[in-house]
């Protein structure tokens, strides 16, 4: 289990709004502790019994065995929301939000990572360590305990790997969506280095998709290291036209870089196999785990 | 958001980046008057967004005013890799001696503005990159220190100038970062950077992508009339992410990595996908009843293929809504849907009773929309 | 470098800060046309670079453009705490409810920008500090992220505003931050920021302190005719570290440290020094002088006290400078000199055969110099 | 000894000025290991023999082995120098340069802390320790290899203070002038730390004056942290007016605050003793070593 465990206390910035609130009650039923939400000017209500604090500092305040944020807050926004929480002293900010400026990311990340801040996303679907906790936007009830770490890209994408993971009967110890964007806060291999030290993790799979160089790093990486738990990869849109954004911001092979075979073919080298389908994720799994 | 040539041009102008004389025109009036204004022999340049437009005919020169006017009457009008050319670039020709690249970017992986110069100019980046790696140079600009003197420096040193034209790419060096800061863009690049026979510096050629998140904060930059396809107009305007290709199989999908996933699905299985096409998170009946229409009236779709993971996507509204398509629609197609999740029940009920073929898995539903197809 | 008020107002006024109208005048005429443009009773301000002008009678009022001439012809010409009037702001008088202080500046601990915020404007904010902390807010800004909005709605709900003047007072804020950056400053001060009657903001009182080693950057703005006295502009001109205090015994050392603690053993055996004068490092003969001249012609010093401890700076040269400067001067004051290392037995031959006292430690030195006045 | 020992290796930025060649020659004589300099559009010439290189990041690949830089570029582009020196991972830097803008100084100075680099400085005079090597500007002659640590706010007064410790017996194991500026990029509270794991340090001297409340922390930390060292005070501008710099950019009371007064009541409170001349330091010391 990583990043999100029993430890975890949560504040919700954004709280007040549509996906906010709605997932706040998702979290709560999974059995996230939330401690508070934030939105300015709106101090004093309550979401689901959350209570809403105008800022980030009284949030904490009175809650100050809070750990780590989860942003909901509109792209115009969103930068503001994660330098307040920044500023607080979360040492875990997970960024939901799609739509943010690249610049506005570039800076935040750059003063996040400075800081010795950890931000997964933006617009990613968070995090889950099922059983214990989600820190996210995923329908809980797919995810099973295990012995499965799960990294990805993407978002439904993740859940269908980690339904057929669950199915059977490996489960997952923690499924971390590092976010769609080209900027990311968190990427594949920090994420992996915390699942090499993790006794309940025994194999992880990596989700990854077209665009950047991302896959081909931690392939490299893999290699380099002699990473020790078994890897599995799987590469989204291999019949990605070039050129072209598919869906996710990041997910674009521009100027002849960032497509599938490349990826593919790097992780190959460095010995890792790569499914086509979900079914094969498992199969390969199974003759692992 | 890529800006046409003259959008950028403009810009950089108002930055005092020298770029040769000339106006935009989207007539051969037009241009014969600004070639007769500029008093010299002149390049007329197609304003197409796409790369590659010089080999494909997009940029041609004149002697005369005559000779542009007529060169022009040619050119306006004409599809250029598969974009009309409505509006062109007249400029007077520059002579020059040397060419090189400047750009900025963002890097993704180190997370920081890349300044890329390179001592060859004129010629895809891409190609320098693999060929004369030992010509290109790259500086990394950390996003909250920003571009440093000892930068600039770095660059100027690489590339052979007089200290004059030294002074002169400082600041035109500088320009481009507060262009890319101030526009909030994914790419500032000239290419080439001209040295002339006189020994000025001038861009012959501006590029800009402002990215898209930020466009809100621009709203005084008109945006170019992208060349999209009629199915990629209407699916924009609706709000849907979607992407066209070649196949016969129309794929909707909610999220983009399923939906990708999906489309390789069916080229595993031997078929192929006609597009993309994300409905999102969270989609309604009525969303997802415009969607599915876009695919029935496409022409090219022979039998489309939906893949719903319900989490906060609820099957039913699904359901309801390709129910909805069907029946509004005045063509048939075969459908296939594989559904799970919030609601999966109710909304497989609803499609059983309107005949439409549901499946468990999203492998099963490929294979079947595949079979009908080949 | 301290502006004088209209300085700043002219500068707040061009970042959209809200001021009283008016102009600043040079004479009583001046200020009686400005009181007719301006209609309305009006305020008469000394624009002098102390601080507490109000209460020594810097700040007047006036009903009619006569009255203000009148006012004027007094206040401008006047000392107030030591400086000459030149110059005077007229300004419209503003009825006001409430009035708060709003200021920027560095904070040297922490290293960064400091918002300071009082619900209590017009008053010292020392002693607020100390009276009404509760009323007192901090915002550390960094200065590579610089102002966040997170930190400029803390600073509004710390005050009782309308919704509108909280608009009004985000502008404000962003604006103060601006001018910070923009003018290199270690202050910018709105003291008192009202609230009118007609519950608009207005910037009654604008001061602001430009950084002194960034003033090369802002050539644009012209340097206040500084409150010095006569000695300290001559050692200004000179290039001296000088600061002027109230005793009779003159001293001179190099580095900063080295003629404090000078000063303070003269203070430590019972005397009083006159003088802080540094003279830098590696000072050669022709400084020296000068430095040593300034102290001989100062009326108020009685005897000089020299204290050199050698590294870059010679001792040879030093006793070269001060030999000359005693030859060349009218007055003959004693001279007490204390100097150690580079040269040292070179430098005490010459000023033991020109007749000048020298010691091994600055303790004798001091006291020698001390003994002389007491 | 801290900070400069025997393993430190130098460059000199600006080197080619007349600073920068005087205080290498001198630093050279007194045994200081100075591999490269650096003077943009300078490249290929020799200062007393020292390779002149265009780029840190030259003058780096040819010497690896640098892990310390001493500024002497003039004030408008001292911090570009300085950035220079950061992203080239040169871990301590000192910034002899005095006048450098304020705002400038804040930048490089945070940058500097959140990468982990040191700065000592700006407006310094350096860093020797004696008989090992000096990294600064202040005549070597003086200083004596010894039991006690200096750190300073000011030049010539430390070097007052040192000579009477030296002509003591009792000598110096490390002296650390931090610069008389407003903002320093590592203050008396860090340096005290670095003494207490000194085992060749015996008792610490503080020389302060007037300005700013670094005094005032460090007695509040020194009685906090039970400080295991002796540590004896001078302050300077005991008789220093208000409102004035003195000298320094740093040494202004200023509102009422950074008088002498309140620092030697905040020692005097922590147990520090305060020393009123350079004798009477040197008589305390004596008491403790």
């Amino acid at each position: 289990m990583i990043l999100v465990n029993k430890e975890t206390r949560v504040l919700v910035q954004g709280i007040t709004g549509r996906e906010g609130s709605f997932h706040t009650k998702a979290m709560l039923e999974y059995g996230t502790k939330i401690l508070a939400g934030v939105t300015p000017g709106k101090g004093g209500q309550k979401v689901h019994g959350v209570k809403v604090y105008n800022s980030v500092e009284e949030a904490l305040r009175e809650n100050p065995s809070i750990n780590t944020s989860i942003v909901f807050v509109p792209a115009p926004y969103a930068a503001d929301a994660v330098y307040e929480a920044i500023d607080a002293e979360i040492k875990l900010i997970v960024v939901i939000t799609e739509h943010i400026p690249i610049h506005d990311e570039l800076r935040f990340i750059t003063y996040a990572r400075l800081k010795g801040t950890r931000i997964i996303g933006p617009n990613c679907p968070g995090i889950i360590s099922p059983g214990v906790a989600k820190v996210g936007i995923m329908p809980g009830h797919i995810f099973e305990k295990g012995v499965v770490g799960i990294v990805s890209r993407s978002g439904t994408l993740t859940y269908e790997i980690a339904h057929a993971i669950s199915k059977a009967g490996l489960g997952q110890s923690t499924c971390v969506g590092i976010g769609g964007d080209p900027i990311v806060g968190t990427d594949f291999i920090e994420v992996l280095k915390l699942f090499e030290e993790d006794e309940e993790t025994k194999a992880v799979v990596v989700i990854g998709e077209i665009g950047g160089s991302m896959e081909e790093r931690l392939a490299k990486w893999i290699k380099e290291k002699r990473y020790s738990k078994p890897v599995i990869a799987y590469i989204a849109g291999r019949t990605a036209p070039p050129g072209k954004r598919m869906g996710h911001a990041g997910a674009i092979i521009s100027m002849g870089m960032g497509t599938a075979e490349s990826k593919i073919k790097a992780f190959e080298k460095a010995g890792v196999p790569v499914a086509k389908t979900s079914r094969e994720v498992v199969g390969i799994l199974l003759k692992y785990v | 958001m890529k800006l046409y040539e003259y959008q950028a041009r403009e810009i950089y102008m108002k930055y005092g980046i020298p770029v040769p004389k000339g106006e935009v025109a989207s007539s051969p009036q037009e241009v014969r008057r600004i070639a007769e204004k500029l008093g010299s022999p002149v390049v007329i340049k197609a304003q197409i967004l796409v790369a590659g437009r010089g080999k494909a005919g997009g940029i041609l020169f004149a002697e005369t005013p005559e000779e542009a006017e007529k060169i022009s009457r040619n050119l306006l009008g004409k599809k250029i890799k598969g974009c009309v050319v409505k509006k062109v670039l007249v400029v007077e020709k520059v002579q020059f001696e040397k060419e090189y690249f400047l750009s900025i970017t963002v890097d993704r992986d180190n997370r920081v503005y890349c300044f890329l110069v390179s001592r060859r100019g004129g010629v895809n980046v891409e190609e320098l990159a693999k060929k004369h790696p030992e010509d290109l140079l790259r500086v990394n600009i950390n996003p909250l220190v920003g571009l440093l003197d000892y930068q600039i420096r770095k660059i100027l040193s690489f590339l052979s100038l007089t200290s004059n034209q030294k002074k002169d790419l400082y600041k035109i060096i500088k320009a481009m970062y507060e262009i890319m800061r101030k526009y909030d863009c994914e790419l500032v690049e000239i290419n080439p950077l001209a040295v002339t026979t006189r020994g000025d510096l001038i861009a012959l050629d501006t590029r800009m992508i402002i990215d898209d998140n930020s466009k809100y904060r621009h709203p005084d930059i008109e945006e170019p009339e992208e060349e999209y396809t009629e199915y990629e107009k209407i699916a924009k305007e609706k709000g849907f992410s979607y992407v066209e290709l070649d196949g016969d199989i129309g794929v909707i999908g909610n999220g983009a990595g399923l939906t990708m996933a999906t489309m390789d699905l069916v080229f595993h299985y031997g078929g192929r996908p006609a597009n993309f096409l994300d409905i999102g998170g969270g989609a309604r009946a009525e969303r997802v009843k415009e969607a599915v229409k876009v695919l029935l009236q496409h022409p090219r779709v022979k039998v489309i293929l939906v893949n719903i993971l319900g989490g906060i996507t609820r099957c039913d509204e699904v359901a309801k809504g390709i129910v909805a398509a069907v029946k509004e629609a005045s063509v048939e197609k075969p459908i296939f849907v594989r559904m799970m999740g919030t609601n999966e029940e109710e909304g497989k009920r609803i499609l059983r009773s309107a005949g439409i073929n549901v499946y468990e898995s999203m492998e099963e539903a490929a294979l079947a929309a595949v079979k009908v197809v080949r």
